[in-house]
């Protein structure tokens, strides 16, 4: 059972470039140190080189727990861009704050090797590994600040939260096993698969645990609750961490679980996972109106971008492929869609915190007049998170909306107004912001946005993706659709 | 042996963890309250190994229940840690005071 | 053949794009500069839809020319595919002029707090957005540049707004972002039943048509319903209205033109290029519907003018009104009824972007708009200026020789005599709402008679005797005779008619089917 | 007939004068009149010679032509173009004559005004306007020519709109016409979507008239279009209850009162049921409302006149009463007497207008209590007056007398015909528009008499026995209330007038020189002089017109050296008018479309499928109005001169023939109420006239009407103080209040609706939706309770739902 190297070369190399920055970290001292964070950055190019090869191959190891297909690469890649992207915000952000920069680095890789196995795991076990693995490093970065009382406070929520859930899910995997005698996802599938039409509830119970533990991860009413604490409280980029890459990889999971292990009661948990959705984006869509801190607005945004991923759950149906293939291709391309924008937010918010601490709405007073590109970059960003032109947000809720339309059914047209009516909520406060950059005054004596060149670089790349996936889509949905998701899954 | 035995205390352990998370205010003993929930699960994982699924080649249970430990090492390791950053902040290990960020 | 040439086509949609992006790569100081580089780079694409227009084949106007189909987004087989036909014709170059026009204008006039650079960007883009939904043969791409237009125009009622600019910035954003997000699960809808059907390219809006009726007829009713919701409150159709009088009342004055002059007229276009032709038979269904809310607008749009008290909100009500007479024609769904409708469509495009201007410059003489304040005398006042108001009015109310008059006539003569399959069961009520609508048409001219008397006629109040009042701006002139002259020449020449006559004759040939 | 050919060139003439006079007429030495008389003059020219040729050619075939068209959706088409007919001639020859002569007239009663231009522009607008719908091929051009009529008379009527009063007069006069066009543009849909079923050319009157002489229009189609098409010309033509914006539309000056009252305005409703008339003579219940409705006007409206001080506003009255003759006329099948009298009506109509103008261009009132014995300062104004007077009262041997016989004739006949017919309805109308428009005649007769006397006989009452102030202030007056004018009338009443004064005076200061044609100012009143020569020449000419046209269509044609052949009917009739028959009398025929036009390719004089039996019950037919024999072509029914079925076998007219007991009881109308207008009036205004304030002269004065004091009590009081201020009450209170309170309702309609329903429920609605999820949005928000055992409790009530939901209740 020799070990595929070429299928596991992303995680390698992100795994080496974590032990190469931490122990750079020690050699380098002073401003030095901020040199990590290139280093970072090449390792995950180098991890993009490695994985763009995987493209149109199906490869697996570790005794078939371990999958490469197109699926896993499309969704790695996006963990690698967003890695990128992070590294980016955080370059300024770590340097001049000057705590712990190697070991922020090293645990910003850790958590992304856990992401990059999270795709191509194909076992419960892999799975939970995967899970901790992108958690715990999530935990300290959390609390990165430590002199900072909110950061603790951040950490601890998100820590105790975190445990529980995985907790819940932990004791449900237990009962899975218990009734299936697998941990293997294919396995239960076939296990679950004889159940027929009335399995005990026991068996339900257990499979709904599961998915609360991915329901943690992303952030799904009522398991949310971490989540606006533990962005407002952590360091911006991590926030954003939080947010977009460590959030993909929960719906990773929540898709492996759910597409390829629970398959054959999709009539069980899609409807709950409908019911979850809607609630989620209505509660984070709702109380983000109330929010004038904008990590905290952002947060509950991306509770309720979370509502709108989890809705192609709700119209899965079992032994329909072509729905469920609809479903995950929409969520894929979601989580795509909405990676670029919501990293670029918390990028101009990172420009903005930085040398101010400003961080409330009030503080974008007059952006526009400041420094007109990061206003503008940022109302790009939240057209994006709204699903408005120029914007690629706008086919991420084509997307969404096309697999409604796809499975046709009454669940599916009730999900689809949900989402109309959310859609205009969340405009309500992502305009807010937009009026407040371009249409008000800045205070007297406000401190100038001084984003540094690394920052605005980023952005600018940012913006232009958001952009140009507008004017052609097909650069991500060729690739979520030419292969076949569902299929590649298994 | 029966399965009934091992799965009820499993079962118990799990709740007694979930009520001390629940309601200790102390975080140290919410975080051990947390292990035993995770060994609840440990409990399972062996039985249903040993009582279930004998035959399984690869042992899937006990595996299971070997990563699980050491996951949950981690994860108390880390726990402790914030936990013990916290009281450096503001001297109280008590996780009610814990509300700065709300709304 | 020139009309062959499709790049021509991209080209005149997409140079506003490249003007934008000279315009806001121009230094901010030099604001002169920027003006006129703006009417110089509006000229140009005006001049190239000029191009087409001369090398469209009129004779042919069924027939889609200057075609452009590239594959687009391959995964839902969604394909760049424009083309303009007799219906598209004249709104494509309406969108041109207009926006020319606009650009002369804010050279001389722009409204607080200036930024001539960024206003032009917007307008420009916004420019693109409106003629892309004119042009665009596929589903797709109709609704992303519907989409696209949103954000320039709330960022032009935003920016240069009046005192409650936010309120109906958001308000306009999101009424209408609500209304598309329906509209596009009734086109997703649509797309599914027609690859179902088996149609090659199921987002094509000329092969669906031509399909005459997809799915069901419970299948087109309820799709009908979500494009009726995005169309409606485009249009807007009562009692879908409320966001336009906010709007247009504190839109800046180029903004209401526009906003008017062509925004309005996507959600018409909308329902006569795709929703009645793709889903002939929910059209059917909701045709009397569809009639009904349009003669509640006439009727409710004119007496809700006739309690305003801002020049500009009234002319907003007033675009309730017209638009109901548009969607009586449509609700007939004969050729008559299309053809009223495409021409009111036009008239009131020129008609009340005229009005808009005139109000926009009766706020930079008076610095109110309040009916009352300005209290009359504006002919002894500014003679020209008051008679250009009376002039637009009179072709506002639907007087016969001007050009708001046909729309009117032709829709109230076509509900006279719908669609067969409508007539058979609903003509006594189509008859109540030629009466109705024709009542409509005093109380419109009741209430411009009025606005006309409370602010034109009579002498000027103590308040403005002594207040020098400039008459109209040889800047105005210039940027509004091309509409005068419209205001004029669409009564007895209705040209138009005969432009759009061979498309719409082929279209109705597919509402055959309902 | 190539003259016919060039119809287009009248109507054009007046469009180019007007813009070129509004763009380039301030340069002009004339101030831009000078266009506006050539253009009127060679248009008139025109006019004429269509006039001449259509007429001694007997009816001529209609030259259709098309100039310019557009379609409308599929196979309708919109075209411009005209068609001129006999008809059309007449009207052209009306319009222009009328128009030129207003003009002429203008140039020197507007003369120094401030918008002198505009209003030469408008003069010429105003007349293409008519124009346009005087030469309509289709019902859509008619449309089109109507409306534009209207908004011109708009901007005329407010001319002077620095008076609101005046403003709102316009608005009044548009919004009232307004609202009848509701019935005009629904009708015309109505008609046209019936032809439609036919042919594809739905507007052309041509095929509409045709259409429905065949029959081809379903019932409901015709009496649903006609009655619609009629309450248009109910509104433009002045018919009550439809007639209230006619007295205010005095408010503009009064060469444009002129031109509305006799050519361009009003005349439009009447000319297009002419138009239509084929399709109106296809219904008796359209017939009759027509006859009904004339007849009310024409009755009710003369008595109102009785009791102006305004001299516009009686000659406004007036104008009202004689079209409901023409609309009565119609309604009982006179179709050339209505025409007739539209024709007639419109010289002596526009004569007494514009002599009312040099009244008052001379002494700077429209009130006879301020004039009184103008005779003498200007005499061809009052010679010229008495000329249009006598037209209009009917007197022997002037054009209003040819043409009122004619309605009257027509009357009778068209009640014998009912009776013969079994149409007992027909029966009624015929009767009832005879003798009530006999006693409007005399009414008539009285009202003008009473004008004539007022203003030109006794002695001068005017400004230079005023200050200026008071003349504003009875001009105030006169127009605020004919009422209280009317009282001044009232001897008895006479020493309330003083008090009254003063309270008018005090309502004056408000309204300064408000309803005045003329401020010129208060600089020196002195006392009144003749007009100059382009207003006498207008009012000579028309004089001089005002008494042959009559004779066209008289019965004394014949006398003066006309033929039978060749006179008013055969001007205007058409060869369809003459197949046409009503399907609701005896022996109805539709008309056969292919032997009508079979018809034509032969010839012009083609048999109008006359028959050997019609023409034998037609013979017997006599002068004097003999029940026609069962089975005749009722119809075609009146004189048959020679026997020779011949175009001058008129269909649908009264006869240009002798009828002696309506001669008898027209004059004996005439002599008794100019007797008594002589008898009250004759000498001396009997009131306000300083004369009376002179102490024992006074007295003696007074005595004097002691004669008249029964004539007065026992006719005039009863008359002028019950039925006249019934009508007038009728007319001021109860329709004016149902406009105002129509106005007031829908003001209140549209508060309602802006206000509650659409800023409240709608908005309110909307915006209520946004509020909520703000206010949900702020309670929501404290779930988020930061304490973070909360936030583990939930979830797992979460879970706890979730499984108990999902999975334990399967």
């Amino acid at each position: 059972m020799a070990i595929d190297f070429a299928a596991i070369a992303p995680e390698l190399v992100l795994t080496a470039t974590a032990i190469v920055v931490l122990l750079v970290d020690l050699v380098l001292t002073g401003g030095a140190k901020q040199l990590v964070n290139p280093l970072a950055g090449i390792g995950a190019l180098v991890a993009i080189g490695f994985t763009l090869p995987l493209w149109g191959d199906d490869r697996s190891t570790f005794g078939g727990t371990f999958v490469v297909n197109d699926y896993a690469v499309v969704l790695k890649l996006i963990f690698l861009v967003s890695l990128l992207a992070i590294l980016g915000i955080s370059w300024r952000y770590f340097a001049e704050s000057r705590f712990f920069q190697g070991e922020y680095y090293f645990l910003l890789l850790v958590s992304f090797i856990g992401m990059l196995i999270m795709p191509s795991a194909r076992d419960l076990l892999l799975l939970f590994v995967a899970l901790e693995t992108v958690s715990i490093p999530g935990f300290v970065m959390a609390g990165l600040r430590k002199r900072d009382l909110y950061s603790s406070e951040a950490a601890i929520k998100f820590f105790l939260i975190g445990v529980l859930s995985v907790a819940l899910m932990l004791f449900g995997i237990s009962m899975m096993y218990g009734f299936t005698g697998t941990t293997s996802l294919s396995g239960i599938a076939q296990e679950l698969g004889q159940w027929g039409s009335s399995p005990p509830p026991l068996l339900l119970a257990s499979l709904l645990l599961i998915i609360v533990g991915f329901g943690f991860k992303i952030s799904a009413v009522p398991f949310h609750f971490w989540a606006p604490d533990t962005y407002a409280g952590s360091p911006i980029p991590v926030a954003a961490m939080l947010a977009v890459a460590s959030k993909t990889a929960g719906f990773a999971g929540l898709i492996a679980v759910t597409f390829i292990a629970f398959e054959p009661f999709a009539e069980v948990w899609a409807p709950a996972l409908g019911v979850l959705a809607i609630f989620t984006m209505s509660l984070g869509n709702l109380v983000a109106l109330q929010q004038r801190d904008m990590v905290r607005l952002l947060a509950w945004s991306s509770v309720a971008q979370a509502g709108y991923m989890l809705i192609p759950f709700g119209l899965a149906a079992s032994g329909a492929a072509d729905v469920n293939e609809a479903a995950v291709q929409a969520t894929v391309f979601y989580i795509a869609a909405y990676t670029l924008p919501n990293i670029g937010a918390f990028g101009v918010l990172v420009a903005v915190n930085r040398r101010s601490g400003y961080r409330s709405i009030e503080d974008f007073a007059g952006l526009g007049a400041r420094h007109p590109f990061m206003a503008m970059a940022m109302t790009t960003f939240l057209l994006s998170l709204g699903g408005a032109p120029p914007t690629v947000g706008l086919w991420a809720k084509f997307a969404i909306v096309q697999a409604g339309a796809r499975a046709g059914d009454t669940f599916a047209y009730v999900l689809l107004f949900f989402l109309i009516i959310n859609s205009v909520i969340a405009f309500f406060y992502y305009l807010k912001v937009v009026w407040v950059m371009w249409m008000t005054e800045p205070r007297d004596g406000m401190e100038p946005v001084t984003p540094g060149v690394n920052l605005s670089l980023v952005t600018a790349a940012l913006v232009f993706g958001t952009v140009l996936l507008f004017l052609l889509p097909g650069l991500i949905s060729d690739a979520t659709a030419a292969t076949d998701l569902v299929a590649g899954l298994s | 042996m029966t399965l009934i035995g091992p799965l009820v205390l499993a079962a118990f352990l799990f709740c007694v963890g979930l009520y001390g998370v629940m309601a200790r205010r102390n975080a140290v003993l919410v975080l051990m309250s947390v292990e035993l929930m995770l060994n609840a699960v440990n409990i399972n994982l062996v039985a249903f190994q040993n009582l279930k699924w004998q035959d399984d080649p690869v042992a899937t249970g006990q595996v299971f229940a070997l990563f699980v430990v050491v996951v949950a090492a981690a994860e108390v390791g880390v726990g402790l840690a914030i936990v013990f950053n916290m009281f450096r902040n503001r001297a109280s290990i008590n996780i009610d005071d814990a509300d700065l960020m709300r709304w | 053949m020139l009309n062959e040439q499709g790049w021509l086509l991209s080209l005149a949609l997409f140079f506003p794009v490249i003007g934008a992006a000279i315009i806001v790569a121009m230094p901010s100081e030099a604001e002169r500069t920027v003006k006129r580089v703006g009417v110089v780079l509006t000229g140009i694409t005006l001049a190239l839809s000029t191009v087409i227009a001369f090398g469209f084949d009129y004779s042919s106007g069924d027939r889609l020319q200057f075609e452009t189909v590239v594959p687009w987004i391959d995964a839902i087989g969604a394909r760049y595919h424009l083309g303009i036909d007799g219906i598209s014709m004249p709104l494509f170059y309406l969108t041109g002029l207009l926006t020319f026009l606009c650009a002369i204008y804010t050279t001389k006039i722009i409204p607080e707090p200036g930024k001539p650079k960024a206003f032009l960007a917007l307008m420009m883009l916004l420019q693109t957005g409106m003629a892309g939904t004119f042009l665009a043969f596929d589903l797709v791409l109709f609704f992303i540049f519907w989409e696209v237009v949103l954000v320039p125009m709330y960022f032009m009622i935003g920016m240069w707004g009046g005192p409650r600019r936010e309120y109906a910035s958001v308000k306009f954003f999101l009424y209408t972002l609500f209304g598309s997000v329906f509209m596009l699960v009734g086109f997703l809808s649509v797309y599914f039943a027609a690859s179902d059907a088996g149609l090659a390219n199921p987002w094509d809006i000329i092969e669906l048509s031509q399909a005459a009726g997809i799915g069901t007829s419970t299948f087109q009713t309820f799709a009908f319903l979500g494009i009726f919701l995005g169309f409606a409150i485009k249009v807007p159709v009562w009692p879908f209205h409320t966001w336009l009088p906010d709007a247009h009342t504190e839109a800046p004055t180029v903004g209401s033109v526009l906003l008017a002059g062509v925004l309005l007229k996507m959600g018409t276009y909308g329902f006569i290029r795709i929703a009645l032709p793709i889903l002939p038979e929910g059209a059917v269904r909701f045709a009397p519907l569809i009639g009904v809310l349009g003669v509640i607008g006439i009727i409710y749009g004119s007496l809700a003018c006739l309690a305003q008290s801002d020049v500009k909100r009234l002319i907003a009500f007033s675009s309730v009104g017209h638009m109901g007479f548009v969607m009586l024609g449509i609700s007939a769904m004969n050729e008559q009824g299309i053809q009223a409708a495409l021409y009111g469509n036009i008239a009131h495009a020129v008609v009340t972007g005229m009005l808009f201007f005139l109000a926009g410059s009766l706020h930079e003489r008076y610095h109110t708009r309040d009916i009352a304040t300005i209290g009359g005398g504006m002919l002894v006042k500014m003679p020209r200026y008051g008679a250009l108001l009376v002039f637009v009015s009179m072709a506002s109310l639907g007087l016969p020789g001007l050009a708001g008059f046909w729309g009117e006539f032709g829709a109230l003569w076509a509900a006279r005599s719908p669609a067969p399959a409508i007539a058979a069961n609903w003509s006594g009520l189509y008859l109540g709402l030629v009466i109705a609508g024709a009542a409509g048409t005093v109380l419109t001219a009741a209430y411009f008679l009025w606005l006309i008397q409370r602010v034109g006629l009579g002498t000027p109040t103590e308040r403005w005797a002594a207040e020098p009042l400039a008459d109209v701006m040889p800047i105005e002139w210039v940027s509004w005779t091309p509409l005068l002259i419209l205001v004029f020449v669409l009564g007895p020449f209705p040209f138009v008619f005969n432009i759009q006559d061979p498309a719409v004759t082929n279209l109705v040939s597919f509402l055959g089917g309902g | 007939m190539e003259a016919l050919n060039y119809a287009w060139l009248i109507v054009a003439l007046p469009f180019v004068a007007a813009g070129v006079i509004a763009a380039f007429g301030r340069l002009m030495p004339l101030k831009g009149a000078e266009v506006g008389l050539a253009a009127i003059a060679i248009a008139w020219v025109v006019a004429v010679m269509i006039g001449y040729q259509t007429f001694v050619n007997g009816p001529v075939e209609a030259v259709e032509q098309v100039f310019w068209s557009a379609p409308l959706g599929g196979s309708v088409l919109i075209e411009f173009g005209q068609y001129v007919d006999g008809l059309t001639a007449m009207m052209l020859v009306l319009v222009t004559t009328v128009s030129f002569m207003v003009q002429l007239y203008s140039r020197e009663y507007m003369h120094g005004e401030d918008r002198f231009t505009y209003f030469f522009a408008m003069l010429s607008l105003f007349t293409f306007s008519m124009l346009v719908l005087v030469v309509a091929p289709n019902t859509l051009q008619a449309l089109v020519g109507w409306e534009l009529v209207g908004v011109c008379s708009y901007l005329l009527i407010g001319y002077y709109w620095l008076e609101k009063t005046n403003s709102d007069a316009a608005n009044k006069a548009f919004l009232t016409t307004k609202f009848g066009d509701i019935g005009l543009v629904v009708g015309i849909i109505v008609l046209s979507v019936g032809v439609s079923a036919h042919t594809d050319n739905v507007f052309s009157i041509r095929e509409t008239t045709e259409l429905a002489a065949a029959g081809m229009l379903s019932e409901p189609t015709i009496v649903l279009g006609c009655l619609l098409i009629f309450l248009g010309a109910m509104a433009k033509s002045g018919q009550m209850p439809l007639h209230v914006w006619l007295p205010d539309a005095m408010a503009g000056p009064t060469p444009v009162s002129a031109l509305i009252h006799a050519a361009t305005m009003v005349t439009a409703g009447v000319f297009l049921i002419a138009r239509l008339y084929p399709v109106f003579a296809q219904s008796l219940a359209v017939m009759n409302t027509m006859a009904i409705v004339g007849t009310i006007t024409l009755f009710f409206a003369g008595f109102v006149a009785i009791v102006q001080d305004d001299i516009k506003k009686v000659l406004a009255y007036s104008t009202i009463s004689q079209l409901g003759y023409m609309v009565a006329a119609l309604g009982v099948g006179g179709y050339t007497a209505g025409i007739f009298h539209l024709f007639t009506h419109g010289f002596f109509k526009a004569l007494l207008f514009l002599g009312s103008g040099s009244l008052i261009h001379a002494i700077h009132s429209n009130n006879m209590s301020d004039m009184g014995g103008m005779r003498k300062f200007m005499p061809v104004t009052f010679w010229t007056f008495v000329v249009g007077s006598l037209a209009l009262a009917g007197f022997p041997l002037t054009a209003g007398f040819f043409s009122k016989d004619e309605v009257l004739v027509s009357a009778q006949i068209w009640a014998s015909n009912g009776a013969a017919s079994g149409v007992s309805s027909t029966a009624l109308t015929g009767n009832l528009v005879f003798w009530l428009g006999l006693a409007g005649a005399m009414v008539t007769t009285f009202y003008m008499g009473r004008s004539v006397f007022l203003i030109f006989f006794g002695t001068h009452r005017g400004v230079s026995a005023h200050t200026p102030e008071e003349v504003e202030a009875e001009v105030a007056a006169g127009t605020l209330d004919p009422q209280a004018e009317m009282e001044d009338l009232d001897q008895a009443a006479h020493d309330q007038d003083a008090v009254d004064d003063l309270s008018q005076q005090d309502v004056a200061a408000g309204h300064a020189g408000h309803g005045s044609d003329h401020d010129h100012g208060s600089g020196g009143h002195h006392l009144p002089h003749e007009s100059g020569w382009q207003i006498l020449t207008a009012l000579v000419v028309l004089a001089v017109l005002s008494v042959p046209v009559g004779f066209l269509g008289g019965f004394l044609w014949d006398e003066v050296g006309g033929s039978t052949e060749r006179n008013f009917e055969t001007w205007t009739a058409t060869h369809l008018l003459e197949e046409v028959s009503y399907p609701f009398l005896a022996d109805a025929h539709p008309v056969d479309l292919e032997e009508l036009h079979g018809g034509e390719a032969e010839g012009a004089d083609a048999d109008h499928a006359g028959d050997g039996a019609e023409e034998g019950e037609a013979a017997g037919i006599s002068t004097d109005v003999t029940p026609l024999a069962a089975g005749a072509d009722l119809v075609l029914a009146t004189e048959a001169e020679g026997g020779e079925g011949e175009v001058d076998n008129h269909v649908l007219h009264g006869a240009p023939e002798f009828h002696l007991n309506v001669f008898v009881l027209a004059l004996g109308g005439f002599l008794a109420a100019i007797a008594l207008a002589w008898t009250i009036y004759g000498r001396s205004r009997p009131m306000r006239d300083p004369v009376l304030h002179m102490g024992g002269v006074t007295t003696l004065l007074e005595n004097k009407y002691y004669f008249d004091d029964i004539g007065y009590r026992g006719v005039v009081v009863p008359v002028r103080d019950w039925l006249a201020p019934a009508a007038s009450w009728s007319s001021n209170v109860i329709l004016d209040g149902i406009v105002k309170n129509t106005g007031g309702a829908v003001k209140r309609l549209a508060d309602v609706t802006y206000f509650t329903i659409d800023q409240k429920v709608i908005d309110g609605g909307i915006n209520g939706g946004a509020f909520s999820a703000a206010w949900i949005s702020s309670k929501l928000k404290r779930l988020q309770s930061g304490d973070v055992q909360r936030y583990a409790g939930a979830m797992l009530a979460g879970v706890i739902v979730l499984v108990v939901v999902f999975a334990a209740a399967r």
